[in-house]
Formats: structure tokens, C-alpha cells, sequence
């Protein structure tokens, strides 16, 4: 049976939620509508308005409602209906769900999920395609997410939700329809395990999310030219699996990261900054990055021009230093 | 402590008790009693409502037909509140300013900005097709309530400077329970600012329907506990809405100080073209509210009023034809799409960091170029 | 399309006129139309109260104290709140819980918590210094507003596991005017949410006073809004606020939704130790407000009804010293400083970077312990 | 004469509106107290109410406020009173302040100022020493401008005002009361040159606002190790001075990138990635940090073991991958 990602998301929810009845979903049109993307479909039938339920629209007000609720025995899982849309909620964010369980030593501990819509490739107007995971993951005390397949979608959500602290799980609008023939449940190792996504041995791309799918074409396009290409997915932004990392790169001495989040100060840097660190003395050129350009987000006719693509991930290959590339050294 | 008797007090603040009315259903004048104590507008202002009404209506089928050709990315439908919006648009001056939201697109055609500039953020060319400064109508508003405070320093920022200068600010049921939406109506209040909040209550937020959204008397109750006068009508009721909006920009631009008005309205159609609206409402709820069609409603009454002739129906129908046969072709042109274009107005001047990105995006597309020809 | 005669129709939902006040400045009886219908409280609660505010009153003195000796980063005086903190947790059962500010410090000790973990914030050793599950009291909270919806989501789950909870909500005049004020409210509304927010209206939101905060007749007319019941009560005026929250609390926990309650009051002291008072008010409008001093109104009262002896104001005196004996040799203790304790509870288990930099940290500090030696 | 910090902004604050009638100041406290830091002191007095005034406590309201007031000839300066209450902003400037230019193709422009009083050192209780930078740098749009010296502060704030886009202008709490004795007026080039703080060989430190100080002393000490060290301070993140760093840094051969952020995703994290790609190699070692650890903001007891101290810096350049160090090698 063929599953989107959509519906592995579902399951997964579903699934959580006959585990454990503390499990509840709410959020903007997650009730009977089953959210925008129909990630909560028919949710609110099988466990009922209590489980699953609508909010006034206000971003801050449902991460605090949450908040609340997971202070007294509930694990929230909450949808944001944009990237962007959960910049209200920003301050209960960063002050106070990053922050409790430290503010008081352990005391009052978070399990819930914030879940996010995100990135762009959707073709949606302004405000509907920002990637916001870095500003998440330069908050410690929370945990960033994102799968880039139909499996780890299932997976590392269910993780998320089983997880104690709270889970910023960032879901790549772009691949919502994309599609696996594997049946579920399946179950990955929890929150912080890379996946090699694709072996190689001449260069290492560090990738997650929704530019899994560019690296991994432009891994594969890359053969032309002889080049033998390792694809990372991070799977979890934080915590890093920095040891995955670390190992490719030390073999292949050649990194580049892909993300669509403004390349400015991004997690790209981060990832960029942490492999020149640790593999300094295996590195054969400069980590480089393809990210999203330093503009807003722009309007969808001009957004094929903005998101990494497989042909600019090839320019930057070929900017690795290469003497000659393996295929003509053949 | 309390003053509750000033000219702020409870009883001035409060809406009244139901909403304005002065047609009933079938278009015929109702009792004096529900008119709030508000003035009968003028009858040709009700003709040129109309007029803007029809078009406004067609403007929006077209722009729905649109969705369907491929030539709109999306289309939140003015459907059924055609009366406020062409109303909200009506009782403005050209020097006031219009904060409108992603659902407003008729009210931007009614202020006399071009098909298809107002249809620019839709069809994806760019984030706001026209200008807001020439039009003074601030871009379309998609994070909901987040306008409201710009909306409140832009008419302080004007009275400072001595302008006559009032803002109507347009905000959905839905928008009402952001926190920007309380933060705004209070600084109007504090700042005595010249705004009209116009509360477009169409019963729904996507799926959310109103009693999810708040457990109020009405949303106009909200005015209160900011000291703002508020008044609550019926949104279908163009009559009615003339009366309250034009009684409320005139005290707002007196220097009464903020005003809040809920019209009590409608959403026909889908939430957007993509929206399965099946899922979460009764057709036969929709049914009740063709009953209650604007158009119809102020038709039926100006033509009884002896307000409204054939001859001008069919002046009207046929400027909304006329309307529709101008922008359709201009938006059957794919838009240019100037890769430079994304790396202007970041800033006034790009950074060297920009104009790198920048070379290097012109300098695919002049390869890609290259290989297409 | 609105009911506006149902139950909680706008006439149910207004506070009183003008605030509820059972005593005069001199402690005597107000007439019973100040008494807005509500029951005077039972004279042993009330001499309770009045126990703890004294005790309340000798924490907040020595707390002060203890800035002056550097013993604390910082202190925000509860002095002329006492009325309002101690009636607002004398009228909690043990199981309710507590949602307090960075201000309500002598609610906290009220309540039972040690003042030394109560002051833990305060004097720098760590974020909260009390068990908020243990104690049912929430951290301090110090992001304006933003514990509110914390108050409603934590009530309305109580309500969900069929618990006899209400969750007492505190905010200043300044943090009602926070979007996240609106958005809990509303939330309270919308999920019947058995909370009573208790707004601490002490006139001044560090310098900046009521009237730029807000143009409403009072903050309690924020209620209606949302649906929500309010009341207004002088509070400086024990005795009402007992009479008018134990009412609040007794009816929202009987399941008649939440309620706002606005408390007059007035802040006597500077915002912090660190803030020159000077600047902005005059010290003929605090000499006002001393003769409205809530203990000594108190004092009075129960003097003059019979129900407060000498020996009883000395027991009170007496325990408040006592406290206060207990904890300054505590306070003047140097918390222990462990460099690995920041690393802990970031997460449940901390990550492998987290290790890292523990690992770092703690070296440095044996380093450093080293050449210390 | 000395002035301090606080009093330089203040007289930048006091010019600006001298110069310019559209230049209006507000936000929490900062009529007539004068902000909780007195850098608005006696504004209102010399100005009137209608210039320099207090507002309601919301500061996405005041956000929202002074775009309004932009689109209406005024030039906002708004104070946010501390980082962390900077965040209940963040819709308004990551959507709105970012993009009002871009979105309408230039017809709107915002001169506008959002100063912010950030970072620790000050002993201040949770949500009083946030650095929260990184956020803003990432975000399109904006410029990110923070002051090291006392002129710095005045001249900044000076050309971040007279600036034709939106400004987010970061305060170094620690530093407000540091001194000078430089007369007023000083002006120095405009947004986005850096300035070398300590002019040196061996080793670039970058940093800024209230790192510059921490990497000066870290110099000095250094040259007990016979280590000469250069200190750039950026003076501002957006736009960002690469080719002076970039300069540096090819002559020295080594960097340290010193930020109080949360290394995690920070900035510092995008300067150590820009090195090590424009310098890739003239490096003799890898690029590295020494950031705020990534925890919530400890207590005032604690924090000076989260902040970056000489001795942690001194530890990082020693990690430089020094043959032998200089000294020795004399
Ligand atoms: C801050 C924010 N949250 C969520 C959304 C997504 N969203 C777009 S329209 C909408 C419903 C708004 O309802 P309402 O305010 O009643 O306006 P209507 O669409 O009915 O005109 C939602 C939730 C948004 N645009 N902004
Ligand atoms: C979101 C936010 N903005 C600003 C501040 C800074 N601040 C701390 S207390 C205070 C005044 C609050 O006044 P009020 O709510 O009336 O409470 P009071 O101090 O009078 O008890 C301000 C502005 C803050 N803590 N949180
Ligand atoms: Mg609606
Ligand atoms: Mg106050």
C-alpha cells in the first residue's frame, strides 16, 4: 500500500494517541476540517472533541494552553498552521518551553510537540514558505526535528511524542505527497541519529528535511561525472548527530551542506562551522553551503529561483578543489 | 478611582443590544427600532453601493474562474460580503487609508485599484501588485491582526502631522483573537488614534466556526475594555452598514477617538479554492444565508424606493462586464519573471553579500537561458 | 444572531459601578449598596488574613533589607498588595494551584513556601527556588503575561482528568495590556476553563501610569470581551477582596466559567530597589494611599468588631519576626555555586554537545579551584 | 569630559531629534524615567510628550505602532526594555519590519530603530540577559548594528537612525556604564564597516558589542605567550565587513570567532563559516568559537561561568594548532 507522507504523519498521531491516552492534538482547523494539510484527519472522530479539538486562532495562546496542559499530565501535540504563523508564539517559545524544565530543575518537564509546517516549493504566497528551524534550533532546552521520508515521518514523530522534553517537529511541506510502498508502523532509532541516506566516497552532503530529495538527485546526477557522492540526513537538528557527520566527512574530505533556510547565520553555518572543526586536517576544500538566498521568501513564480536546486548544487561541487575530477583522473 | 459615569463610560461604549438593521430579508425598511438611532443614507450613495456591489460580485467570480485556469495561486472568495467590504471602501475619503486583509480583494477593487495589481499577490508576481502609497491602501494583510497596529500609528502618525486622515482597518472573526488585535485596539484607544476597526464577522475562520472563536456577548463587546465605542451590524445589510460606517468614520474623523464595528456576515464560499468546505458546514446552512444575499437585499429595496431602475442594473452589470473583459486577458499574460527582481528593496541598497547571491542567481538563469534557446 | 439575554449576556458579565468595598479608609463598615451583594466574610478567616499580611508585611521589609545588604539581585516590593496577595491565596484550596508574578513574593510565602526558596529567584541562586508541583505554585513569572495561558491550559486539563481544581491567575495593571492577556482570557472563555485572573491593578506598571496603560472605564470591563464575568473590588479593602474572591473562586469552581477580578490598589515602594520612584510620582499622591493602608484598615476593623485582641496582634507580630529570624541566617549564607548544575535539566538527558561543554566548564572551575589553593 | 556608554546613546538620541522633527522615541518607561537604563533620560523634558513618550506594555503593539508611524514620515526609535521582551515582537519584525520594503518593491520603507538592550554580565534575573542576535541576522531585511566603544555607540546609533531601512540597533548591557573621554560628536563610517580594534599578526579574533572587551584583554594576556593578536570588532552583523575579516585573517593565518550568543546556530557560527570558505587556505587551523554555552541563561550566580572569560579564550587559542608558539619559537 502506497503512503504519503501525510498519512504517515496520521498514523502516526493515531498511533500515539491509542498508546497513550494523555496524548491530545490541538491546534487551528485540526478538528473536523483534520488541518490544512490533513495531518490530523479524522482524528477528532476516532478519539472524540476531547483529543483532538479547534482553538481560537492564536498561536501564543494555544503554546501556552499547552504548556499548561502538559503541567498537569497531558502530552500536547500542536500544529501550527505555517512556518511563519508560529512566530507569534515565539516568546512562549523561547521563555518558557525551551526554559521550564531548567527554570525549575527539573520539577515541571515539557513532553509536548510542536508541529510545523515548513519551507516553500508549494507555490504558496507571502508568509506560507519561511524555514524557521534555525531560530528553534539556537534555543537550547528545545529539540528540532525533521524527517525527510515517509518512514522517519512515522517515526520520528512517534519518537517526538514519547520524547520528555519538547519537540519542535518541522514538517517539509514539500514532501507531505511524496510517497513509500513500506508499511507501517516501522520504527527508527530515537531523536539524534543521522541516516546515510545514500553512501558515497568522494563527497559528503549534509542534508535534512525537504533538500534530502535535491541531494540525493544531485548526488545521483553527480555520477556523470564520476563522482561518488554520500548523502547525510540529519533527521534531528538537535541534538546533532555530529558523529555521523564526522566520520563521512573524514573519508570523503569533501562537505557541502544544503538547506533552505536563509544561509545567513542559519543552521547551515552551524554545520559548516562544526565539520571545518572537526575535520579540519581531512578537509581537501572549504565546507561549502547551498541555502536559501538572504531575501524574504519571494512570490511563487520566482521561488524556483530561490530554493536550492540540484543544477546550483552542482556548481558548488565543482568548486571543491577538485585537481581533476575522479572521472577524468579514470 | 473609576469615573464610570465620563463620557467613556459603559453605557456610550457598549453596541447596541442587536445588530443595526434597516432592511429585513425581502429588502423592505424595517422598524425604526433597529435602526440603532442611526440616519437612513442618502439614496444615491445606496445606488453607487449597488453598482460597487455588482461589480465587486463579478469581479470575484471571474477571480474564483481564475483559480480554476491556473492563473491564481489561490483565491479567498469576497462572496456574500460584498456589502462590507464595498461598504467599508465607500464611506472612506481618498486621503484615508485602507488596511485591508488576504480576504478583502473586492474592497481593493471598489478603491479603485486595478483588477489586476489587486489580484498581484494571488497570482504569485509579486507579495502586493500595487502601490500602497499611491493608493493609500495598505498591502493585503495574511498574518491575521498584524496590520491592526499599523493601522493605529499610521492615523496617530497622521493626526500629529494635522492630516484629516482616518483608518479603516479590516480584520475577520478569526483575527479578533490574535493578541495583536487587543494590543492594537488598546493603543488606538491610549493614542486616541482615528480608526475604524471593521470586524467582518462571517461565522468562520477556515473551519473554525464563531463558537470556537469566543464565548462573547459579540465581538463588538470587545470595545469596552479598551474604552472604544462599538457598535455591532448586520454585515448583509448594506443600508445598514452605510448608516453605522459612515456615522463611525465621521465621529472617529471628528476626533472622537477610535471606533469598533462588527458586522455580522457571511462567508458563501469556500474558505479558499482549496478549501473541502463540505467537511466542516451544512449546505443547508449556506442556504439559509442565500436568503440573506446583500445584493439582492439592497436591490429589492432601492428598486421598491424607486431608487433603481432597469437601465441602471444593466449600467451596472455591464461595467462589471466591462471590468472583467479588461483585466482577463492581462491576466491571461504570464508575468515577467526577472531574477534581479527578488534582490531589490531588501534594502535600499544591496549589500555586497546580496549582490554576490544575486550574480550568482542572474548567472544561472542567463545559462539556463542559453540552453533553452 | 445574537442571544444577547442568555445567561451570559452583557448585564451578567459587567463588574459593579464602581468598586466592591466593605471598609472604609478607617476600618468601618461601608453601607451595603458598596457591598455590590456579596456576604461579609466569617470574622476568623479574616483574622487570619490579617496574621499573614502582617507576616507578610515583616517578609517584604526584610526582603528589602536584604538588597541593601546585597543579598539579592534584586526585590520587587509587595508592600500595600498585601490585601490582594494574601486574600488571593487564603481563598485556595491546597490542591488549586498558584500562577504568580515576579511581584507576588508574599503570596508565595502565604502559601507556604519557604521564603528562602521563594526569594531564590530573587537572590540569584536559581530560576525558581521553590518545587512548583510540590508547592502547586508556578514559577514566578516574569515574561508579562505570558504564565495566563498557562493558568487556562493547566485548569482546563484538571477539569478534563475530573480534578476540583482552580488555577488563580495573577497580572499587574501593565501586563493586562500583553496580548497574551487576551489570548488567555479568551482561551478561559472558550474552554470554560475554571480560573479566576486577578488583576493587581497597583496604578503603575514601573513609571508608567494607569491612564497610558489603558482608556477603559475600568480593567475589569476587559471581561465582557470574552464572555468572561468580572468584578471590581477595592484592594486595599481585605475584607472585600475576601468576600469578592472567595465568591470567584466558589462559583468558578462550581463550573460557572472563569472570572476576572480587577483589585484597586496601589504599589507604596519603587518598582524594584533599582528604581528612582522620584522621577515620576509625586510623594503626596503615595502619602495618599498611606492612609488607605490595607493592614491598618484591617487592624481597625477587627479591633472594633471584637474578633482582634492585643495578644493576637502580638502573635502575629511575633510570628512574622519569627520568620523572619528563621530566614536571615539562611539568607546570609553563599548558595552553593556547582558548575555542572547548569547543564542539568536543559534536557531530560543532556546531548552529547551538552556533555562537551560540562565538561569544559567543570574543568575550567577545578583549574580555577586549583590555583585558588 | 567622560561619558559612559548609556550617556553617548543618549546623546545620540538627544541629536538625532535636534536634526530631525520626524525622529520620535518610545516605548516602555522611556518618557520620564527615562528607560530603565536612562538612556532616553530628560528626551521628553527637551522634546515635550509628543516626541519622546511611554506606551502601553506590548511590545508587538509598539512594533506595529512604528511601522505605522513610518508609513507616515515619522522615523521610530522604539526601545525594547530587555532582550527576552523583545520576542513577543517577533511576528511583527520577522514579517512585517523584515519585508515591508521588499514586499511592496520599495514603495514603503521603514526608518525605523528597534533598540535593544541585550546580552549578560549584569546579574540580572532569568529573561534579562538574553543575546539574542542571531535571530535578527537571520532574518533578510534587517540590519543588525551593535556598538563596542562609547563613539561606537553614538556613531551608530547616529547613522542607524539616519538610515533608510529597519535597524535592529543591540545594546551591550555590560558595557553601558563602560567610559570614554572622547568629546561628542564623533562619526564614523557609515553601517557596515568593521573596525580593528587591536591591529595584530598572529591570530584574528572577531567579535563584537560586548565580546570586544573579552577579546581585548584575551589579547593582551596573550602576548605573554609572545602572541600578537589582531581584534576586529564587526560594529555591525548586517551588513557584514567580510573583506576586512577576510584581510585579517589571510594575513594571520588563525581565528577565533568570541560571541556571548548560544553557539548553537548562532552567529558566530556564520563568521566561522564565511573564514574558513574565504580564507580556506591561508588557514593554519581551524576556525574556532568561544560562545555561550547553549543553556537556558543561568542565574546571576552563575553567570560568569557561561560567559566568554579571558581564560576560555586563552584555551581556545592555545587549541590553534601551534607547532610551537611563538614565544617559544623565539
Ligand atoms: C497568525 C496567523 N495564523 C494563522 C493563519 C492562517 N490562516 C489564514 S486565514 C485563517 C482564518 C482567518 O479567519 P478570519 O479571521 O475569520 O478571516 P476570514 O478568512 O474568515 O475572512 C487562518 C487561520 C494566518 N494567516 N496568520
Ligand atoms: C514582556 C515583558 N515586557 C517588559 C517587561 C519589563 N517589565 C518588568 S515589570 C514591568 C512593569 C509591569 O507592570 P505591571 O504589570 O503593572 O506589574 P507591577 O510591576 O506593577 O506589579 C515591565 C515593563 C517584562 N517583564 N516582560
Ligand atoms: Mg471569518
Ligand atoms: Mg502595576
Amino acid at each position: 500500500m502506497t503512503t504519503t507522507m501525510v498519512q504517515a504523519l496520521n498514523t502516526a498521531l493515531r498511533d500515539a494517541m491509542r498508546a497513550d491516552e494523555s496524548v491530545v492534538v490541538f491546534g487551528e482547523d485540526v478538528g473536523v476540517l483534520g488541518g490544512v494539510f490533513r495531518v490530523t484527519d479524522s482524528l477528532a472522530d476516532e478519539f472524540g472533541a476531547d483529543r483532538c479539538f479547534d482553538t481560537p486562532l492564536a498561536e501564543s495562546g494555544i503554546t501556552g494552553f499547552a504548556i499548561g496542559m502538559a503541567m498537569r499530565g497531558f502530552r500536547p501535540v500542536i500544529e501550527m498552521q505555517f512556518d511563519s504563523f508560529a512566530y507569534p508564539a515565539f516568546e512562549q517559545v523561547a521563555s518558557h518551553v525551551a526554559k521550564l524544565r531548567n527554570r525549575t530543575r527539573g520539577a515541571l518537564e515539557l513532553p509536548m510537540v510542536i508541529r510545523i509546517p515548513y519551507g516553500g516549493g508549494i507555490g504558496g504566497v507571502e508568509h506560507h514558505s519561511d524555514s524557521s528551524e534555525s531560530h528553534y534550533a539556537h534555543l537550547p532546552g528545545l529539540k528540532v526535528v525533521t524527517p525527510a521520508t515517509v518512514e522517519d515521518a512515522y517515526s520520528l514523530l512517534r519518537s517526538s511524542i514519547d520524547d520528555p522534553d519538547p519537540v519542535v517537529f518541522m514538517e517539509p511541506k514539500k514532501l507531505y505527497w511524496s510517497k513509500s510502498d513500506t508499511a507501517l508502523p516501522v520504527r527508527a532509532p530515537g531523536l539524534g541519529a543521522a541516516r546515510i541516506a545514500r553512501p558515497g566516497g568522494d563527497v559528503t552532503f549534509v542534508a535534512y528535511g525537504p533538500s534530502v530529495p535535491v541531494a540525493l538527485d544531485a548526488a545521483e546526477a553527480a555520477t556523470e561525472q564520476g563522482l561518488d557522492i554520500e548523502v547525510i540526513d540529519l533527521r534531528s537538528l538537535v541534538p546533532l548527530d555530529d558523529a555521523a557527520i564526522e566520520a563521512s566527512v573524514n573519508r570523503t574530505g569533501r562537505c557541502v551542506v544544503i538547506s533552505e533556510a536563509h544561509s545567513f547565520a542559519g543552521i547551515a553555518a552551524e554545520l559548516v562551522a562544526r565539520v571545518q572543526q572537526r575535520c579540519f586536517y581531512s578537509l581537501q576544500a572549504p565546507v561549502l553551503r547551498v541555502a536559501g538566498l538572504d531575501i524574504p521568501y519571494p512570490p511563487p513564480l520566482y521561488e524556483h529561483l530561490y530554493l536550492p536546486s540540484v543544477d546550483r548544487v552542482l556548481d558548488v561541487v565543482d568548486q571543491l578543489e577538485w585537481d581533476e575530477l575522479p572521472n577524468r583522473a579514470v | 478611582m473609576v469615573a464610570p459615569t465620563d463620557e467613556r463610560g459603559p453605557r456610550g461604549l457598549l453596541p447596541s443590544v442587536s445588530p443595526v438593521r434597516f432592511l429585513t430579508v425581502d429588502g423592505e425598511l424595517t422598524e425604526l427600532d433597529e435602526h440603532g438611532g442611526y440616519q437612513l443614507p442618502p439614496a444615491e450613495r445606496l445606488a453607487t453601493v449597488y453598482h460597487q456591489m455588482v461589480v465587486g460580485r463579478h469581479f470575484d467570480t471571474e477571480a474564483t474562474n481564475l483559480t480554476k485556469l491556473g492563473r491564481l495561486a489561490v483565491y479567498p472568495s469576497s462572496r456574500g460580503q460584498e456589502a462590507c467590504q464595498v461598504a467599508g471602501v465607500a464611506v472612506l475619503g481618498a486621503q484615508d487609508w485602507l488596511f485591508p486583509t488576504y480576504r478583502d480583494t473586492v474592497a481593493l477593487v471598489t478603491r479603485g485599484i486595478d483588477p489586476v495589481e489587486a489580484l498581484g499577490l494571488l497570482r504569485g508576481d509579486w507579495h502586493c501588485g500595487y502601490d500602497p502609497v499611491a493608493t493609500r491602501t495598505a498591502p493585503q494583510c495574511t498574518p491575521l491582526g498584524t496590520h491592526l497596529p499599523h493601522a493605529v500609528g499610521l492615523a496617530y502618525a497622521a493626526r500629529r502631522r494635522g492630516e484629516d486622515l482616518v483608518a479603516m482597518a479590516f480584520v475577520g472573526d478569526g483575527g479578533t483573537s490574535e493578541g495583536d488585535f487587543h494590543e492594537a485596539l488598546n493603543f488606538a484607544a491610549v493614542f486616541d488614534a482615528p480608526v475604524v476597526f471593521l470586524v467582518q464577522n462571517n461565522r468562520y475562520a477556515i473551519s473554525v466556526p464563531l463558537s470556537r472563536q469566543s464565548a462573547a456577548p459579540s465581538l463588538a463587546h470587545k470595545g469596552i475594555g479598551y474604552g472604544i465605542r462599538s457598535e455591532q451590524v448586520d454585515g448583509n445589510d448594506a443600508v445598514a452598514l452605510m448608516a453605522v460606517l459612515s456615522a463611525a468614520v465621521e465621529s472617529v474623523r471628528s476626533g472622537a477617538g477610535p471606533m469598533l464595528v462588527e458586522a455580522h456576515t457571511y462567508r458563501m464560499e469556500a474558505h479558499t479554492n482549496a478549501d473541502p468546505v463540505d467537511r466542516y458546514r451544512d449546505a443547508s446552512e449556506v442556504a439559509e444565508w442565500v436568503e440573506r444575499d446583500p445584493l439582492r437585499r439592497l436591490e429589492r429595496y432601492l428598486r421598491a424606493a424607486g431608487e433603481l431602475s432597469d437601465a441602471d442594473v444593466q449600467a451596472a452589470e455591464h461595467a462589471a462586464e466591462e471590468l472583467v473583459t479588461w483585466m482577463r486577458p492581462r491576466m491571461n499574460v504570464d508575468p515577467v519573471v526577472d531574477p534581479a527582481a527578488m534582490f531589490e528593496h531588501v534594502y535600499a541598497e544591496p549589500t555586497a553579500q546580496l549582490i554576490d547571491q544575486r550574480d550568482m542567481v542572474v548567472a544561472e538563469a542567463d545559462l539556463l537561458a542559453g540552453e533553452d534557446r
